[in-house]
């Protein structure tokens, strides 16, 4: 099936969409014009150019209002989600002493030279994250937080050490594609310990989606808001299925 | 934050406000209009259209003489019920197909012509009763949240969109909605027909409209926990049609106001002063909230220095309501946060108004309107002045907010600009929920000295309309720099004196229970 | 020469732009990835949903960045300004006294069913807008205010009727492209009447830009902001001009 | 709006800030780290890099034996200055050339090395001053807009777009520029060296880097008739030489906090102490105002219940500053909204919290940092929260305002993010320029009821501070919930006791005016 959607204003299928940019220009009214022309060749129609102002010498900001006559197809949109055992901690705990019949030990790191521990934070301590408590409160967890600016190579090596059935690694600035290049290293380096295959793998942070992560070689990606329960649940069912097909 | 303002002057200006409304009264009572005598016969049960979709009440009210109408419809219409046996409904498409005239019917006595028509009015008044009480219920059901009440307006000019906005809107949060009338609507001399798809930057007002709005937002207010509010526009040529149609339809809340019609759509003063007059017995009887259009003032002229007139506005508003009728819990007196967003310390200004205007009209539902004059393409800063606004509001306890959306420079709201302008809302008001309570103006300060300067100056607006006399007052441009004839303007024609014998069942009625009908909260 | 110019985040040419709007969806993490693949096929690159949240049943709206690899080339945007003139009141009263030597009969409404005439008091009422006067103090201009939904056919017969030199003509209302249907039955009328040649026809409102003006057969559009004095200055060299060229 | 709180708690807290400081004062006064004396040698004139981009006083004070370095690096060096009659730029280049040792210097009498020195350390002085002199010169004939002043940040990592990114923000508005640092510049035991243009998530700090963005900045002031002020960060292992670059190059503000590197940076808290004290005389002297980090507090841990932690670092921070010598004008101490923006009334605490501050240090230029934590991608939340920040930072009196990026969890600020933040803050200071003025806070009501109990917890965590000892209570998780040991975190091995004869003659210079100075406002 397909249901191809578009933007929506105040009518089905009118496309409307709101832009903001600066344009290194002084203003004038032919900065508005190019700022409307460009729109245009961004593929919009009905371009409305509702505000243009100089900010400072030589820039101008602009807002638009314009249809696009692009569609996208829902249906087709693949996006599988890492979020679909809801359970609670109690379940899980007692979902793991059934299937796993032992604590399932998990490293969690912000690696890199990333040291925004806080969203890993969240996850793995005690307190936990809006009202969810963290995977250390967690009765069939063994949780280790290695903390920030975690070399990969210290990563691989602590898992190795410490027999850990799950890395977390939390990746908040995106400067420049750090977080992917970091993500990148820490999968080749699992592959090329030959670690890879037996831990479940998971990233994490406010641009990460589970579509990027399982792109860039993870079991599952959580991005923003995510809460410890979610990641729990998916660690221990995907633990049981390694299980389940002997790993 | 109480203010400090001169309670004597007050007191004067509430007298003022008595002595300015009396002489209209008195005109008030001595004369009927077609909206009233339409209003009448909807009532009774006339609705449908004829040729050329003219409205059967229409038909009706056209077909009559001038000396015919001096009595009032109802008594003739009495008459042919009698004499005919229909029911209302059927005799107004009896008229409006020309088989009938009412003229043809002078037999019946008049005691019979008012028995005929007893249990049509009774049938009438309980069913307006019926739903006002229904609305009690499901206000005690599905509890409201505080006030400030979020107010948004859909706009599509299609009312099966409106729908979809307005269920969107209320999931959004929303407690109150609007629908906008499509231009002009006001101008008309009729109330259009059926569900309608073609407005122009708003919505037609029509009953079957009211009854397709009503009922998705009761399917939404179960639905969420919460009864979410229906409000349209009365004011215009056929004020108290609507009003009918609002009572009969159980909206909420209606735009009313006493002075609105004449000042910015050029209808005669005469036949807004008669037709405000019944529709707000109406309202008071229905349990449904006016919204005064205050915030008119601000859009063409200096906020700053408008403060005054609005004031002023308020204070008849008030009185006209009372005479009505109505008890101050339905009197959502208006105001604007319509300052120029550049002025330095515009933000005082409007607290100090906004406050006044609270501490005068405690028991009043206060409706506070959202900036839009200043407010331009740039989305960004508009939002902020909305935020401004929504903290005033909150502050001062406004009861009836009216959302201001980012884009009101820029196009009849989007679902999405609705959804962020009831999260700013939401948010600023949620983070200084309590603030207003835990300050208090500085004594003789810049707040306090401006709401005691603005209902000073108010008070003198009101004296020299009282000496001027409220129409001349208005012919002179007192209000809003506009000048209006007392027999100029649309729909004069449609104002005539009552013979002595005039009855119109339903004033009677409502005029017995006027005062003594208090709504529930 | 050419001078192309992309979008300014906080790089040249990195094409920044920032999108928002709503998809009739409900919202998911499949939503969100609908969202960046629309943008996508907008043309867009680096696609960033940073936030994507449900605001209603059926309903979701989104924030984006993402670049764009369009440019402009700014040196090819015609926009003739129509603000070049900058003259004072007293300097553009002297001006018409010497070039013209007699009153310009100037008249200005709000056509169709346009009630806004805040923005055309602004222009001609004594008061003027942001502190410069309006025509009506001018000495040397006559104006007429005809006021709000004035039709264009009442228009014209009064240009004629007064033997007026300019009409000035205001849309406040776009929805459903209103503003254009009402300009453009008025210079139609105008032509068909003869008249077009002989008056300086000037269109304005808050969505007016002069390059629309002159596409729909007007001598001029003013926009947002405009100030009385920018159009008595076009209005005097443009009477000065066709009296020269003998009209 | 002025709160009425407890004094004596208030003097309570000096009292035991200076209790808590007065044991470290003393740890101070006996040691010396390697930072400080490689500012000795930058204050001396020795600059550039040799082998490996190792900067010069690095090289230099790295080939000192631990013995020799207990001594302090200026008396030899004036040996070799004395000895070889280079200039010390020349020498500095010697040495870092290996072609000389200090070591090999070992024959001028003390006063001779002391005499060979002092006209250099009177050079240094003089320059500093002179930079003092011109920036009030600058300042009074280009006077700023009153405060709050705007600050923005500009973060590209290449210092030639941050210029640009600097020149358009001042002409958007801003008053002062932050160069952000390069992620983990802060734990570098060197600094940078030239101009760069490869920083990660900011721009390295470099002297040059320092230089360019002041001339640009000079220009743009000139242009615009206000002196737009420039700021960098010094806490972190070169403390002290930034301070020393930041004099040189005329910066007018400084991060820098007695605690900041200790608690949120691992940095060894000895290291830290002696630092911060070299520098904040040096800064005191440059009449260079500080900006303390308690905002960070605020950044892992809920602000609400930090609240009482960020103001006894204020006082600790106070006590630390005037510990050396810098009047209260030029102690900037550090707040930030970043109460959940969802909670209710967090306005309120937000207003609480900043009042008392402004309080409790009227004469300190508070710098009051913006919502961070809770900023999200939708921008246009985002946006009215900086709103309501812009508003309590105005209300309250705050000196040095950082502008809230409405993309703050996004990505570093865009330009035209910047003039967003700008004209947010313009607009609602503005509207609102005289609010906090014109209102009392409600007796015994909420917002005073916070500001008393934020102080009465302040002063019991104080108590436990001056039990514990600081450096024990640091090692105790006091503060940000991070514990940190005397002798671990970076930097450590940088520390040494100073011996019997130790001598900088910059800091008794230093010294000698510190408490006398009062820099021009
Ligand atoms: C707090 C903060 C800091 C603190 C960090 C303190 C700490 N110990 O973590 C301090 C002040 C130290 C800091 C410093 C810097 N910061 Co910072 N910081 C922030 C801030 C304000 C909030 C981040 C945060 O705590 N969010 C709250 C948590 C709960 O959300 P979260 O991280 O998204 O985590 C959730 C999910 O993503 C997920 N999750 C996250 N990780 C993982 C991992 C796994 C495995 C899983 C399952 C889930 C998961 O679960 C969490 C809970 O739902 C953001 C701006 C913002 N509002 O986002 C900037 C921000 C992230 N910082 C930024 C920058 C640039 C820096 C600096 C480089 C600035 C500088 N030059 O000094 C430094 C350097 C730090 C470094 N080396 O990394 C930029 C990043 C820009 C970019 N996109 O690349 C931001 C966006 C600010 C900005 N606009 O400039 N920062
Ligand atoms: C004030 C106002 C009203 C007042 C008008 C009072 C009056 N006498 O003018 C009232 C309350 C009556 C009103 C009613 C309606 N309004 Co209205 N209104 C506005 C508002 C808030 C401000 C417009 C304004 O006065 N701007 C200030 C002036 C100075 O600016 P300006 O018009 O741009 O004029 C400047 C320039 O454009 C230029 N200019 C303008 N005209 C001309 C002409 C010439 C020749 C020249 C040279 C220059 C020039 O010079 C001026 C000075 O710089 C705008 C929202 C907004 N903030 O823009 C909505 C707005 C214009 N209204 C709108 C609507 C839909 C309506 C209604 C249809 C709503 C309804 N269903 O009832 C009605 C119908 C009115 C009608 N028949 O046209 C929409 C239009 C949507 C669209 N883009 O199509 C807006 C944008 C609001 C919204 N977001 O929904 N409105
Ligand atoms: C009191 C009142 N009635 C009616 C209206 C709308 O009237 P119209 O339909 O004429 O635009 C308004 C508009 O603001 C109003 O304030
Ligand atoms: C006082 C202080 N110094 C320095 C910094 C920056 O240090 P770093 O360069 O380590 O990020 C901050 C950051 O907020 C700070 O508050």
């Amino acid at each position: 099936m397909s249901r191809p959607v578009k933007p929506y204003g105040d009518t089905m299928n009118d496309g409307k969409v709101q832009l903001s940019f600066a344009l290194p220009l002084d203003w004038s009214e032919a900065a508005d014009e190019a700022a409307r022309q460009l729109v245009a060749k961004m593929g919009f129609t009905d371009v409305q150019v509702v505000e243009g102002r100089p900010i400072a010498r030589g820039f101008s900001t602009f807002v638009v209002y314009a249809s696009t006559p692009q569609t996208i197809d829902v249906d087709a949109v693949k996006a599988p989600s890492v979020k679909t055992h809801a359970m609670s901690m109690e379940e899980i705990d007692a979902y793991v002493r059934e299937h796993l019949g032992r604590k399932i030990r998990i490293a969690g790191a912000c690696i890199g030279t990333d040291a925004h521990t806080v969203g890993i934070d969240a996850i793995l301590n005690m307190k936990g994250f809006k009202g969810n408590y963290g995977l250390e409160r967690y009765q069939m967890f063994e949780t280790f937080n290695l903390g920030s600016q975690v070399a990969a190579e210290d990563f691989v090596r602590f898992a190795k050490e410490h027999a850990v059935d799950a890395l977390l690694a939390s990746q908040v600035v995106t400067q420049k594609g750090s977080d992917i290049k970091n993500f990148t290293a820490l999968v080749e380096l699992l592959e090329a310990e030959g670690l890879r295959d037996r831990v479940v793998l998971i990233c994490g942070g406010p641009r990460v989606t589970n579509l990027m992560a399982s792109e860039l070689g993870y079991d599952a990606g959580f991005g923003r808001g995510t809460v410890p329960s979610e990641v729990a649940a998916f660690v221990a069912t995907s633990l049981a299925g390694m299980n389940a097909r002997g790993r | 934050m109480e203010l400090r303002i001169d309670r004597t002057l007050v007191e004067r200006c509430r007298a003022l406000a008595a002595a300015i409304t009396a002489p209209v009264s008195d005109f008030i009572a001595a004369h009927s209009t077609v909206a009233v005598e339409r209003s009448a016969l909807r009532l009774l049960g006339v609705d449908g259209v004829g040729t050329n979709e003219v409205p059967v009440p229409n038909l009706i009210i056209d077909s009559l003489t001038p000396e015919h109408r001096a009595h009032g419809v109802a008594l003739s219409f009495g008459r042919a019920l009698a004499e005919t046996g229909l029911d209302p409904l059927a005799l107004g498409e009896a008229i409006a197909a020309g088989t009938l005239t009412l003229s043809q019917f002078a037999q019946t006595p008049d005691e019979a012509a008012r028995g005929a028509l007893r249990p049509f009015v009774e049938a009438a008044l309980a069913r307006v009763r019926a739903h006002r009480a229904e609305r009690e219920q499901r206000l005690a059901e599905l509890p409201q949240l505080p006030p400030p009440l979020l107010y948004v307006i859909v706009a599509s000019g299609n009312i099966y969109e409106d729908r979809t906005a307005a269920v969107a809107a209320a999931e959004a949060g929303a407690q109150i909605i609007a629908v906008i009338r499509s231009t002009g609507q006001s101008l008309l001399d009729f109330v259009p027909y059926g569900p309608t798809t073609e407005g122009f930057g708003g919505t037609y007002a029509t009953q079957e409209n009211f009854r397709i709005m009503r009922s998705a937002l009761d399917e939404v207010s179960e639905r969420l926990g919460r009864y979410v509010m229906l409000t349209n526009y009365a004011s215009g040529l056929c004020m108290p049609e609507i009003a009918t149609m609002a009572a009969i339809e159980r909206l909420d809340m209606l735009l009313n106001d006493s002075m609105y019609g004449i000042l910015f759509r050029d209808i005669n003063m005469k036949r807004t002063f008669v037709d405000q007059h019944f529709s707000r017995m109406l309202n008071a009887y229905s349990g449904i909230i006016i919204n005064t259009g205050e915030d008119n003032y601000l859009t063409t002229a200096d906020a700053v220095e408008q403060a005054p007139a609005v004031l002023a506005s308020q204070f008849i508003n008030e009185e006209f309501a009372h005479s009505a009728g109505m008890p101050d819990r339905q009197i959502g007196l208006g105001d604007a946060y319509e300052i120029n967003p550049d002025l330095e310390d515009g933000f005082l200004y409007q607290v100090a108004q906004a406050q006044l205007a609270r501490q005068i009209f405690p028991n009043a539902p206060l409706k506070y309107m959202p900036p839009t004059k200043h407010m331009t393409g740039d989305i960004f800063k508009g939002h902020l002045i909305d935020a401004m606004f929504n903290l005033t509001s909150v502050m001062t306890h406004q009861t009836i907010h009216l959302c201001g959306m980012l884009t009101e420079a820029i196009h009849t709201p989007f679902l999405a600009d609705r959804a962020l302008a009831l999260e700013n809302a939401r948010y600023v008001m949620n983070t200084a929920r309590h603030f207003g309570d835990e300050i208090v103006a500085k004594p003789n300060g810049v707040i306090e000295r401006r709401a005691q300067a603005v209902l000073a100056d108010c008070s003198a607006l009101l004296e020299r309309v009282a000496d001027l006399g409220l129409m001349h007052a208005i012919e002179a441009a007192v209000f809003a720099d506009v000048s209006r004839a007392p027999d100029g303007g649309r729909g004069f024609d449609g104002v005539f004196a009552r013979a002595d014998d005039y009855w119109n069942p339903f004033e009677s009625a409502l005029r017995q229970q006027g005062d003594a009908y208090v709504p529930a909260r």
